[in-house]
């Protein structure tokens, strides 16, 4: 609507998140492993959220972070109820139209996970005709739509895996790093990854569109941490390289 | 832009209703009312057993959230090795919450037809159940015409939760379209408009049915 | 129209007596609503049922009907004969009812069905007779009690005194041996109740058996061979209707015509 | 291991039910019950304009998804400068719903009263207002008590809805534990459960309230 | 207790007449269905209205009662008169209301109320009086009707003559000027209409003005200074009670009386 307009006048986006002295962050809380809650019900953390925390403490403020879904993520932001989205938002041209994004903090590529005793699919151009599934979120729908598969929407990593192991579904493209810490602590699914793409996706924080001063302050912060190697750091913790370029 | 937005997205929006959402919710009413007047005589039936088990059927349909039942039908199943699509989980796990929601309202109204009118069928020798078909149903049938078109009404707007087990339905096309720009207010808004003229249109035909069946209690 | 459609149904088996209640006993938890109810009704005679509310004339009634099972006593109609005591097969109470018709206080006409469907229901449904048969019967019936041109009319555009003639032509149209009335007129006002009284006269003198309980003492006196009067479940004066009204032995009976009456 | 999971996932669940679903639920109930009431009257008073925005209201609050009616409240009012935090928001929409919904339940229950009942009420010398506040109302409740419950629980489950503007619910808690293990069916089954059992104890108490209420029809 | 406060409410201007009625005209849609009526009863005279049904008998009680608004004429009860054809002010109604008092045929007593709160809801409620003074004048007219020791039941507990003794009582209790009755016994089985009629009976001995619409011939005849028959929305025939219902001089009313006292 009218509210992703830039605002006419000032930008007062940065100096709003220095005079309440937090930085309102978006996420969805069940977004394993980048934004979720420890053991299930205990505090809210993830590479998302970390980075988020880290970048907020460099411009001086507080993280404070809202959960929900991804429709009331972007309609919040719209709406003025967050500063910035940290939930894996992959950079698109569509949504580059709408929203402001810092530079990306995550790269990563997309991968297709098949059954481990599926040997039909092994690049994407073999998901012609075949069944995927792909959580609304993410980037690589379109991917999989052009290689000629049908793409069923999901609310999500679990369920995308029920009906891969259920035989629903042929085939699930998803962001890699999702995949990879889900056969950490999962070995035995019986799953494995087909294919990798050869595009990387970037995700990055969302903001409004107009926000050029919190964006610039932001992207400050992140090569600031980048530098000082926090956000190396961090990766390492949850994935064990650097996803962070 | 934004007016370009809603109409370029009526299309697939009104397809998802006429392909998904609407076959759905009729398939799953007329189904669910067939299971509805079975759970109602059982729950009437002078059995113990027979209306045990409906009231334990009637207290966990109203009871528990519509998609937890539509996750155990078509996520759950497969596990005790029942494996359904989505548009059978999807008809199945509706209907059989129409079922809870109407055999409560369908006792009531077999149970506000005045007992003298199963005197009379008894009287002129017929049995329970000719005098329940031929005398006591019409007469509940415009009685229940109210709240049974809530039910649909309801139900109409539940279908959206068979998105979540792949069925493509109105609600799900307009989540696709909003998650590519983010503009989730510009359509669900939309979508909210598309289900308002069916629910408009649906008490319409509830007021004509209503008229054509008031005969039937006018005395 | 022939009159003969308005006869008693004539069986092969015609005992003298159509209907005798012995020791009939019925309690509705511990409360002993009839307690040993004899009666007995000759082919054609008319029998007036009298008693204060609550005296359990309508249980008599209904037992007759096999609307009500009792727990002890036979029940005689026609052929058909059932001890209660032994305890009742669902079959012997379906017998029972075919053999009698009751019309009801509040008539309890079908609303979803015209009258012509509410007179004819019973005899192709149940007694799965030849419609081209209980058509013409049913529409002879009406046009009896006046109200064949209402015979496509639904019960709530008729006034009270006209759904209760469809009530009795309902009763009619199943051909019983006994017509049981259970207030007929109690619901209906006062100007209306003279047209459903002239047709169960026509009916006692047209020689149909008949249980009526009423209020209405002056018909009863005239119509009726015989009165029972009850009272707390059993049977407190019983004799022929112009003696049991005009010169009642016991005072229980007494009080009551008193107050039937209002005499003020 | 599935055992261990619902005992540590039991504790949080439970906290988001006492600690938001029924409050919720109580709160939205109450306001709701409020907007039904008056939403009810201004449906069957003469008043063409009253009777008219009544007739819109609850056309559009039954036609239209929940989901949306929170979107719109909690997303859509900053827009228009009324930025409203979660919870205000989850009970307006919420209350509003109810209001919807009940408004039609009382409304038939009014109507359902007999209409001597209005006019012994002006013969004593009461006002139109008197009456149905003395005379029709405490009748009309023992009539709308059933299915003013079947909406409370409804609504105890709609409060799962309140997830998606921040209020983190019973439900909510089931899926970020679930998301974690990626063990939703476990945590989706204990959380019906939850509701089911809160549901149970609702119906009870209806029932013990329509025995109490029970000689306001008795007659 | 004292038989003071089942005597009629003396205001300080006492006409001769309580109640006037000239010219009462009404009409539901296109269905006239009164006249022009015109009544008059002194203070303290019972006025029977009979007439068949639908013939606007209760439409002219609730037209004084301020139930329905009739499109013309003039009603006077007492100090308050009112010009119908003027058009009709709510404050004007509301009056006419104040001064009359209706027991109906159905009773309508407030099911959810004790019989003593039905009584007092009126005068505690609406005439703001008391509760000291208005209990125990409540008590004392239960009394008079026997039901004081119910005062604590509910309706659905009484037989239907007690909930219509409570039905009058309530009346009472508004201290009207004029009390209207609606058939009160149709509803009534018919050993219980006696006592209902025995205490309309004595408010009548005791100088109440009542209007009555009844069906019961012999206690109107007994009862009422004045018969008035209606039929199709006018005054067919009226005079002296014995005069009207022993030797009715128009044809309608001949005929009308017969259908009600059913000569068989
Ligand atoms: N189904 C029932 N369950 C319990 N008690 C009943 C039932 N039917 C009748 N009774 C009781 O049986 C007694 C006799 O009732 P019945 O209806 O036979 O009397 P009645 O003589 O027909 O009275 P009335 O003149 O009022 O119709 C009453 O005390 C009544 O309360
Ligand atoms: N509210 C109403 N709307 C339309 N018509 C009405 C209404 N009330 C009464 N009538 C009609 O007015 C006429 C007179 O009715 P009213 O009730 O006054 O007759 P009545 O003499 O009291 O009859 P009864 O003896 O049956 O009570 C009838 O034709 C009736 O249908
Ligand atoms: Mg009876
Ligand atoms: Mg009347």
């Amino acid at each position: 609507g009218c509210s992703s307009s830039p605002a006419s006048g000032t930008d007062s986006s940065l100096s709003d998140v220095t005079s309440k002295g937090e930085l309102v962050v978006a996420t969805e809380g069940t977004y394993k492993p980048f934004s979720y809650h420890e053991g299930g019900s205990g505090a809210l953390t993830g590479y998302d959220v970390e980075i988020a925390e880290a970048v907020a403490a460099k411009l001086g403020v507080k993280a404070k972070f809202q959960e929900t879904q991804f429709d009331g993520i972007l309609a919040g932001l719209d709406a003025k109820r967050f500063d910035v989205v940290a939930n894996q938002i992959s950079i698109n041209p569509d949504r580059e139209k709408k929203y402001d994004f810092s530079k990306p903090y995550t790269v990563s590529s997309g991968v297709i996970v098949v059954k481990a005793s599926n040997d039909s699919i092994k690049s994407f151009d073999d998901l012609k005709g075949k069944t995927t599934a792909q959580s609304l979120t993410s980037n690589w729908y379109k991917l999989a739509q052009q290689s000629g598969a049908t793409v069923q929407s999901v609310e999500g990593w679990a369920q995308s895996v029920a009906l891969l192991q259920q035989d629903r579904v042929d085939a699930v493209v998803n962001d890699k790093l999702t995949y990879l810490d889900f056969a950490k602590n999962t070995p035995n699914a019986g799953l494995k990854i087909a294919a990798e793409t050869t595009d990387k996706s970037l995700s990055a924080f969302t903001l409004r569109k107009g926000s050029t001063a919190l964006t610039e302050a932001i992207n400050k912060a992140l090569a600031d941490l980048s530098a000082d190697g926090t956000l190396s750091k961090i990766s390492k913790k949850y994935f064990g390289t650097d996803v962070s370029k | 832009m934004t007016w370009d937005l809603i109409w370029s997205s009526l299309g697939p929006i009104l397809l998802g209703a006429v392909q998904a959402t609407i076959p759905l919710a009729l398939a799953s009413f007329a189904l669910g009312l067939v299971i509805a007047l079975v759970i109602a005589l059982m729950r009437i039936s002078g059995n113990v057993l027979l209306s045990g088990i409906a009231r334990f059927y009637i207290s966990v349909i109203r009871g528990t959230p519509l998609l937890v039942q539509l996750f155990v039908i078509f996520y759950g199943l497969p596990n005790i090795g029942l494996k359904l699509e989505p548009w059978p989980s999807a008809i199945i796990a509706l209907s059989l919450n129409v079922g809870g929601y109407g055999a409560e309202v369908i006792r009531a109204a077999i149970l506000s037809v005045p007992k003298g009118q199963w005197e009379a069928g008894h009287m002129i020798g017929m049995s329970r159940a000719q005098t329940l078909r031929r005398i006591i149903l019409p007469q509940a049938a415009r009685v229940s015409l109210p709240p049974l078109s809530n039910t649909f009404i309801s139900l109409v707007k539940d279908t959206s939760l068979a998105s979540l087990i792949l069925v493509t339905e109105l609600f799900r096309q307009a989540q696709q379209i909003a998650s590519v720009g983010g503009d989730f207010m510009v359509l669900y808004l939309e979508a909210a408009v598309v289900y308002w003229v069916i629910c408009l249109v649906l008490s319409t035909v509830q007021s004509l049915l209503e008229k054509r069946l008031d005969r039937y209690v006018a005395h | 129209m022939s009159p003969t459609s308005f006869r008693p149904q004539s069986g092969v088996f015609q005992p003298e007596t159509v209907l005798r209640v012995a020791g009939l006993h019925k309690a509705f938890g511990t409360n002993e609503v009839l307690k040993g109810i004899d009666l007995e009704v000759p082919r054609g005679s008319v029998l007036a049922l009298i008693g204060p509310s609550g005296s359990g004339k309508t249980t008599v009634l209904r037992s007759l009907n096999g609307l009500e099972t009792p727990d002890g006593g036979t029940v005689t109609i026609g052929a058909t004969s059932i001890d209660f005591s032994l305890g009742v097969r669902k079959q012997a109470r379906a017998e029972l009812r075919d053999r009698s018709a009751m019309v009801f206080q509040h008539y309890n006409l079908f609303p979803h069905m015209t009258v012509l469907q509410n007179v004819i229901e019973g005899p192709l449904q149940v007694q799965k007779r030849d419609r081209a048969e209980v058509v013409p019967e049913a529409e002879a019936l009406l046009n009896r009690v006046g109200l064949l041109a209402k015979k496509d009319a639904y019960p709530f555009e008729l006034s009270g005194g006209q759904q209760q003639r469809v009530g009795i032509v309902r009763a009619l149209a199943l051909k019983p041996q006994l017509l049981l009335f259970d207030e007929p007129t109690s619901a209906l006002d006062p100007e209306l109740v003279g047209d459903v009284l002239a047709v169960i006269k026509e009916l006692a003198e047209e020689g149909w058996t008949m249980v009526i309980v009423t209020h209405e003492l002056a018909f009863a006196r005239q119509t009726a061979d015989q009165v029972v009067f009850m009272d707390g479940g059993v049977v407190v004066e019983r004799g022929p209707a112009s003696e049991v009204l005009s010169n009642p032995r016991q005072p229980r009976t007494q009080q009551f015509l008193e107050r039937v009456l209002h005499n003020y």
